[in-house]
């Protein structure tokens, strides 16, 4: 020990550093509580995406077929098809999409001829026919009749399997017991069902893909190019700092506000425009991708400047000087050293905003996704679903698998999000490195 | 513009006003000007940060600016080729003679006098590039249309860096040592191929071995260009330059012979300055 | 001026001075200021919109301001428009998240900036921005999923309720957490390093130089935090759509609002935000009162999360100062 | 707070108050150098002698501390003129001081024996190259130039003494050989003599150097 | 923790070292040791800074290191009062001997060494606190008994700032000029009394006159403390010191008396550097 | 890169060739003084002091460059050593102009007389100087203490010298008192050269304080 020789001095030193570690000890605690949230939150949509579930089926698979279905040719399917839904139900199918390339499997030639030489002939007539997988899907849908009467979670479903199996065997004395992951092949694939064993996100993911394509065209130039004007170009006056005070505020706007904008003005009185009437397609009204993409446009457009600005103030002044201490011009200085120095910074700002993006629920809530919806969509003008919707529809729904299904779905979320967002952590530290 | 005799004469009209500015025979350079600072004042919205200071710079010299911080050194300095038009809010009045011309005149492009009159910042500030297209990329924008090759080459050697760097051109500018770094700046400068050279505390960043070289370049570049050069460091002014001026809050106390100002100025500030005796 | 003999002979050539066309530069530079103007347009947009409908809001015959402003009431279907009760929910969803997200925000800032290892920082703040990246509607999910059932173990499935503010706030709070300790990391370690340095000097010990100096040398940015995070949940949508209720807890006299039980937190309520998700859903007619309605109730959010944006942005102001 | 450079500042002290011990020891060791002649004291004449080691040693110091001061304080302008007047005075005191033990060194060699005449011009030249000697000081410490011009004027008269003394000496030895050995050290005494005041002029000459950073000649 | 016995004549030890350690009739300073470093060896990680340096400094002297960027002159003077524990990855090897105990012995708390061995930095550092309290702090926390008011105003008059600072105790820190800042870190500096006070390029970041203002302030301190300074600057350390070392690539060249050293150094290397020769 | 101080190493080359061509000028001046004096060339001995004017005007030009360089080139250590040391050999190159000046001015004062006795004595006593100044300088240049020391010794003759050569020359002016005037002259002369020899083992002070920074009195 150094001892005190200073009369005047009593430092106390044991005893402050006891108080010291007794509240490294709070610190630290509050993080790993933060992590356990995390970690919670990660099991309790793992817990409930996978598990067992109890099914009953009207009619048993094996009551139709002696082998399994998904080993009979497609013309036994349509026939089992054929023998247990009723007529009309088939027509309608047919009409939706026709089953064979050749020949009509439930309506008759002539009134098949008579309904697609109507002005408004179904899709049925111009289609291709269903492949195999639809046709089987359609029997297990109509046919078998499946359904789930009781789900169990993940951890129940291990610890306690016999358990529950036992209690199945003793509730619904038909009902057979099945491992399910609710996220596979099919739920990626399969869109809309109001069947929650039989949806999927195919048409949200597609409709995420879209909005986010759309907002990224509108964003991203536009927020890199006001960031420019306010860093390189905007004079100090009174409307520079009103546009900069006003990019700061809407940053900070919450986003369901948004939605009242893109429905009050891209939905409603852009309505002409965005629902694409005005080129003669499209959908009945303005609730479409185009009105979906420019709300989430404007919505990300201050994160986008701000994190744009931010990115070229990081572009030290010094290099603006060199520029033009050889004789460049603003614009060749600008192309020339601040893009491209500031570029990894605004691209991994853009990157953070788009997640948001496409996380983001409340403000197409508002200017209206579909909330139910099937069809893929396949342009600017139509109706749109994407995945936050999809989660919020299925999460509200009372019905307990739809929790399973929404579970799954934020699986699928989460794993877009953190692709994007490690694909930002990287290039952010990779040249947050090279300087 | 104003046609202005530019001749060793030209410094008569100041010797009315009172910073004394004394004429001796030269030593070293042509007896030209190479610029003509003409009762240069500027203001940074209200504030007079330089008051009415003329300031002939001999060519092929090394003329230094020194003064307590805050005095108005940089930004003098930066009136000389109109760095301080990037800068708002800045308003300059006076004249800046180069080649019988007024750079400030209207229909001037600053562009345009950036490339005759390069510059030097404090701290190296090499472009994110590869060291050859440092030195390269000035000379491209200004449509060179030699060799770019010979030219870089040849602009490396004038700052006493070919050696070191010849073997790694492609190399990140940023890769280099802080006195290596200010010395590509340098180059980057020859490349354009201007007649002055402004520096702005061109050492100061450096440590006093980077720094010693730096000094020994300059020497070495009055052989072909005109350097005006602020520092903090007197003694570095003492070392390279052949004239110094004093600034004091804004004014010019004293322009003479750098030998002059340090053994016998004229100006009593001066002497204080000089001597360490700045209260 | 006379012209002497020796005059200048070194301008040999003069040199070009004067402008090259730049017509390019400036076209770049039209266009850059439409780019900046866009945002202004946005503002006047969301202000027109929000002003325009709850001007029609308020000039239809139902509603009178100051039953908008004074009522306990919050009934479309039978014309009492008091809200109050929206008000009232966001108050105590945002008091609870702020309550979470606080002291474990600041905490885990404070360890991440001073404590922590490079390494084990390494680790942790990638963790935390995943939090910060999770949609709100997953938070939604769980807190409906998790954080109600584990109230209602924990305090009974009699005094809790199966939509809850308690539940809505507290996920809320972990929402926030990240986006609190990450701004007040920041400002921790915009604390120079020169700080710390002084106070060792001096003979302070780790904690005394991290809670003594670093930690007011950075409050105004741990208060510009709060804040932000207090606004972020004033707007905060679908956690409390999700898992608040779907309904205004109406009172039926400002008495019983201000009683215990309008500040329970294990019973259902629904905010200002839950209530313009919820009506906008669906097909509302764009002439009816339910959709000017929600109009009103955005102007009202966006006067708050303004008042709370601009307090923020002077006091982040400040610090700027401080070290400049 | 107020600005001095101490150290420089105390250096400069140093020198200055070494400068004025040399001269102190200078001009006594004239005194009693003449005044030993003048009596015929050898032990007096011997004092003075031992007491030249002392300036010598003070030249040597002055010298020491003017490369310290210039290595470490890097002095410039007036700070720097004092330094290397400071210098150049202490080598002019260190040789009055050889001077004043040169005439020491006459009275040792002329013994005991009696001077062929009571000296008179003799101690008046001393007296003169004292005074000059002091005002050249005086005009060092107050940097007074115009005093520095006057130690010039003043050795024309020193010379004119001088020659005169010269000439006297040479006809009394011309007079009575007997005398030629007292005479010529008599000689070399009045040369001594002059040659102080010569440097008294010198010294007069840094001042002016110091003052002006000019450096002319005085004795031209 | 050995017993050493710290006198004048401990540093006989190093004379058969390499590096040549005069020692002289002392001028200034009490002619004991106030800090002893012996065979210290720093690295960073696998890094070898400081290569097993011996240093004694003496009471109430000013000791300069001196030496090219990068050589260990930071490094060692954070030895001394063990501020390199707060760096990650570095590793001390050696004694330092302070009062007959070794401040790297096992036992010894960090905190209670640079209570007594205070320490000023490159940048000013004041805390955005009042003037006052960036004073009082230290002191506070060290359980300082007496009348806090008088300690300030002592403290800030020792550090030549209370004239300029007296009505305005209740002002942040922040808002005095870069001078006054540094010396309030002087001041704050004072109020915790230590024995010994490292600088490091105290006056390095200010400009000329605010640099002599600090360099005449070590001067006054050095009659009550010992000063350990690091400088870029020669001159400065030829300016102020008494002893002066110079280090080259983590090793030590050669320690002697400030004025040996700039007249008379007796390596060949310190002359090189001294003369402004380092290639 | 290189580093080499360019100007200071200029200047420091300037200095050296100044002092080489005062050492030619003032080397030249003495052989001439003393050669005006054996063939009583008035004419020669004329030019010697009008030369001594050139001299001196050096000895400004290196004090000039001395304190310039001093003040912008803030030499150390051995640079500054080498830089006092030019300013005080300076000095005594002066000097030795001086007194070959004051040697033809005595060829003037004798006039075309003959002299008392042929020059033998004398010339040695000059060539011994002479020598003992191109050592000094030789060491200065070669920095060569070795050589420096040698003209400590050698001054030693020197001084035997002279003291034979005035006992010689009292002894014809006692012998013959119409020699008095011309006997002083050359006792004059003698003195001179004796100054010489001294100046010489000041330069190699000189030189042994630039290589070493030790001041030692070769003198003593
Ligand atoms: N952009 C600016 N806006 C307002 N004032 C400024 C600006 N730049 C400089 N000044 C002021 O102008 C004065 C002169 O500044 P300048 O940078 O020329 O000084 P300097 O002599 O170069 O000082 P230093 O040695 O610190 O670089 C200072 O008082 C400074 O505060
Ligand atoms: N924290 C660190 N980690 C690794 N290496 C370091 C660290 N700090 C310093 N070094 C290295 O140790 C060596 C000595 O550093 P130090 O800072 O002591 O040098 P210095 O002499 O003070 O230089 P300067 O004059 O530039 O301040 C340098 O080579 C440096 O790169
Ligand atoms: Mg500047
Ligand atoms: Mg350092
Ligand atoms: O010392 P002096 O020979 O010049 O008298």
């Amino acid at each position: 020990m150094i001892p005190e020789t200073n009369s005047n001095y009593n430092p106390r030193l044991v005893a402050r550093q006891r108080m010291g570690r007794a509240w490294q000890i709070v610190f630290m605690s509050s993080t790993v509580l933060a992590l356990i949230f995390l970690i919670v939150l990660m099991l309790n949509i793992i817990n409930s995406a996978f598990g067992l579930v109890a099914l009953e089926n009207t009619i048993a698979p094996s009551e139709l077929a002696d082998e399994p279905l998904e080993a009979l040719e497609k013309e036994a399917l349509v026939g089992i098809l054929a023998d247990n839904i009723r007529r009309n139900a088939g027509r309608k199918l047919e009409r939706e999409q026709r089953f064979f390339a050749d020949t009509l499997a439930f309506e008759s030639q002539e009134k098949w001829d008579e309904v697609c030489a109507r002005a408004e002939a179904p899709e049925g007539c111009s289609s291709t026919p269903r492949d195999h997988a639809n046709v089987l899907a359609l029997v297990y849908e109509r046919v078998v009749e499946q359904q789930v009467l009781e789900t169990y979670p993940l951890w129940d479903s291990i610890t306690r399997g016999d358990e529950i199996r036992a209690e199945i065997e003793a509730q619904h004395p038909g009902a057979t017991v099945e491992f399910w992951s609710w996220l596979d092949r099919n739920f990626l694939t399969t869109p809309m069902s109001s069947d929650a064993a039989l949806a999927g996100v195919r048409t949200a993911i597609l409709g995420s893909l879209w909005v986010i394509a759309l907002t990224i065209l509108f964003a991203f130039p536009t927020g890199v190019g006001a960031a420019l004007y306010l860093q390189e170009y905007a004079p100090n006056n009174w409307l520079t700092r009103i546009i900069q005070t006003n990019i700061d505020n809407l940053a900070g706007v919450p986003s369901i506000l948004y939605g009242m904008l893109g429905l009050a003005i891209f939905a409603r009185t852009l309505e002409p425009i965005t629902s694409g009437q005005f080129l003669g397609v499209g959908s009945e009204n303005g609730r479409t991708i185009l009105s979906a993409s420019l709300t989430m446009a404007l919505l990300i457009l201050p994160v986008i400047i701000i994190n744009a600005q931010e990115a070229l103030r990081a572009v030290p002044s010094s290099l603006r000087n060199a520029a033009y201490g050889v004789g460049a011009t603003r614009w060749q200085m600008i192309w020339s050293h601040v893009l491209p120095y500031a570029m990894p910074g605004i691209l991994t700002g853009t990157i953070l905003a788009v997640s948001r993006a496409i996380g983001e629920t409340a403000p197409l809530l508002v200017v209206g996704a579909a909330t139910f919806m099937t069809s893929d969509p396949n342009s600017i003008f139509s109706k749109f679903t994407v995945m936050p919707i999809q989660i919020f529809n299925w999460t509200s729904r009372p019905q307990a698998e739809f929790r399973n299904i929404a579970a799954a779905a934020i699986i699928v979320l989460l794993f877009i999000l953190l692709t994007l967002n490690t694909t930002a952590i990287l290039l952010r530290n990779r040249f947050s490195t090279r300087r | 513009m104003v046609a202005n005799t530019m001749t060793t004469e030209a410094p008569q009209r100041i010797a009315t006003a009172k910073p004394v500015v004394a004429e001796r025979t030269e030593k070293t350079g042509t007896g030209r000007l190479a610029l003509d600072a003409q009762d240069v004042h500027v203001y940074y919205d209200t504030f007079h940060a330089v008051k009415g200071i003329s300031l002939p710079i001999h060519e092929k010299e090394i003329t230094a600016l020194i003064g307590p911080s805050g005095c108005g050194k940089s930004t003098l300095l930066r009136c000389f080729n109109r760095m301080n038009d990037v800068v708002s809010g800045v308003r300059i009045e006076g004249q800046i003679l180069y080649k019988n011309q007024d750079i400030y005149a209207a229909g001037v492009d600053p562009v345009a006098v950036r490339r005759r009159i390069g510059m030097v910042f404090q701290k190296p500030n090499p472009f994110p590039k590869s060291i050859y297209n440092n030195v390269a990329w000035g000379a491209k924008i200004n449509g060179y249309k030699g060799n770019m090759d010979e030219l870089v080459e040849k602009s490396l050697r004038q700052a006493a860096l070919w050696d070191e760097v010849k073997d790694k051109l492609q190399q990140s500018g940023l890769s280099l040592s802080g006195g290596q770094q200010q010395r590509l700046c340098i180059a980057r400068t020859l490349a354009i191929q201007p007649d002055v050279i402004l520096m702005d505390e061109p050492a100061s960043a450096l440590d006093p071995i980077a720094s010693s070289k730096i000094e020994e370049l300059m020497l070495e570049l009055k052989k072909d260009y005109t350097i005006v050069v602020v520092t903090h460091n007197m003694q570095q002014a003492a070392r390279v330059s052949d004239r110094t001026a004093l600034l004091w809050l804004g004014e010019l106390v004293e322009y003479d012979e750098t030998q002059t100002i340090f053994t016998n100025p004229s100006q009593q500030k001066t002497e204080d300055y000089i001597t360490g005796r700045h209260g | 001026m006379s012209q002497t003999p020796q005059s200048n002979t070194s301008s040999d050539v003069l040199p070009d001075l004067s402008s090259r066309a730049s017509i390019g530069e400036s076209i770049i530079a039209g266009i850059l200021f439409l780019c900046g103007i866009i945002s202004i347009l946005t503002t006047i947009s969301i202000v027109v919109v929000l002003v325009r409908e709850a001007y029609l809001f308020f000039g239809a015959s139902e509603v009178t301001l100051r039953e908008f402003f004074t009522g306990t009431t919050w009934q479309p279907a039978i014309g009492r428009f008091g809200i109050w009760p929206l008000i009232n929910a966001t108050l105590m969803t945002s008091f609870a998240a702020m309550l979470v997200s606080l002291p474990l925000g600041i905490s885990a800032a404070i360890y991440l900036s001073e404590y922590a290892s490079e390494r084990a920082r390494s680790i942790i703040k990638p963790i935390l921005e995943i939090l910060a990246g999770i949609p709100t509607v997953v938070y939604g999910y769980f807190a409906l999923t998790f954080m109600t059932p584990l109230l209602r173990n924990i305090f009974g499935t009699d005094t809790v309720d199966i939509f809850n503010t308690g539940s809505a706030g507290i996920v809320m709070g972990f929402m926030i957490l990240p986006m609190i300790s990450s701004i007040s990391e920041d400002a921790l370690r915009a604390v120079p390093d020169s700080l710390r340095n002084a106070a060792y000097g001096l003979g302070a010990t780790k904690f005394e130089t991290a809670v003594r100096v670093v930690f007011p040398a950075a409050l105004s940015g741990i208060m510009a935090a709060f804040i932000l995070g207090l606004s972020r949940a004033v707007g905060e949508t679908m956690i409390v759509a999700v898992a608040a209720g779907a309904g205004p807890r109406n009172f039926d006299s400002w008495g019983e609002a201000f009683s215990a039980e309008g500040f329970n937190f294990f019973k259902a309520a629904e905010t200002m935000t839950g209530h313009i998700a919820r009506i906008s859903q669906g097909d509302i007619s764009y002439a009816s009162l339910d959709y000017s309605s929600i109009f009103s109730i955005g102007l009202m959010l966006f006067i708050i999360t303004l008042i709370l944006n601009i307090i923020s942005r002077s006091v982040v102001n400040r610090l700027r100062e401080q070290y400049e | 707070m107020q600005l001095h450079r101490s150290i420089l500042e105390s250096n400069l002290q140093e020198l200055q108050s070494k400068l004025q011990e040399m001269a102190r020891l200078s001009l006594d060791g004239l005194e009693q150098a003449i005044e030993s002649l003048k009596r015929g004291d050898t032990a007096l004449a011997g004092r003075v002698i031992a007491g030249d080691d002392k300036i010598n040693q003070l030249e040597v110091d002055i010298e020491q501390t003017v490369v310290v001061t210039i290595a470490t304080q890097q002095p410039a302008a007036g700070d720097l003129r004092a330094i290397i007047a400071a210098l150049q005075i202490a080598t002019e005191l260190e040789r009055i001081g050889d001077h004043a033990a040169s005439i020491a060194k006459v009275t040792i060699r002329i013994g005991g024996e009696k001077l062929m005449k009571p000296l008179i011009d003799i101690p008046r030249m001393a007296t003169n190259g004292k005074d000059m000697l002091m005002k050249s000081l005086k005009a060092y410490e107050d940097q007074d130039s115009i005093l520095a011009h006057e130690v010039a004027a003043d050795d024309e008269d020193m010379d004119l003494l001088n020659n005169q003394i010269i000439r006297e000496l040479l006809a009394y030895m011309v007079e009575d050989p007997a005398k030629i050995t007292q005479g010529s050290n008599l000689l070399w005494v009045t040369h001594n003599l002059e040659r102080i005041g010569d440097r008294a002029t010198n010294i007069a000459e840094r001042v002016l150097f110091m003052k002006t950073g000019e450096t002319l000649d005085l004795n031209r």
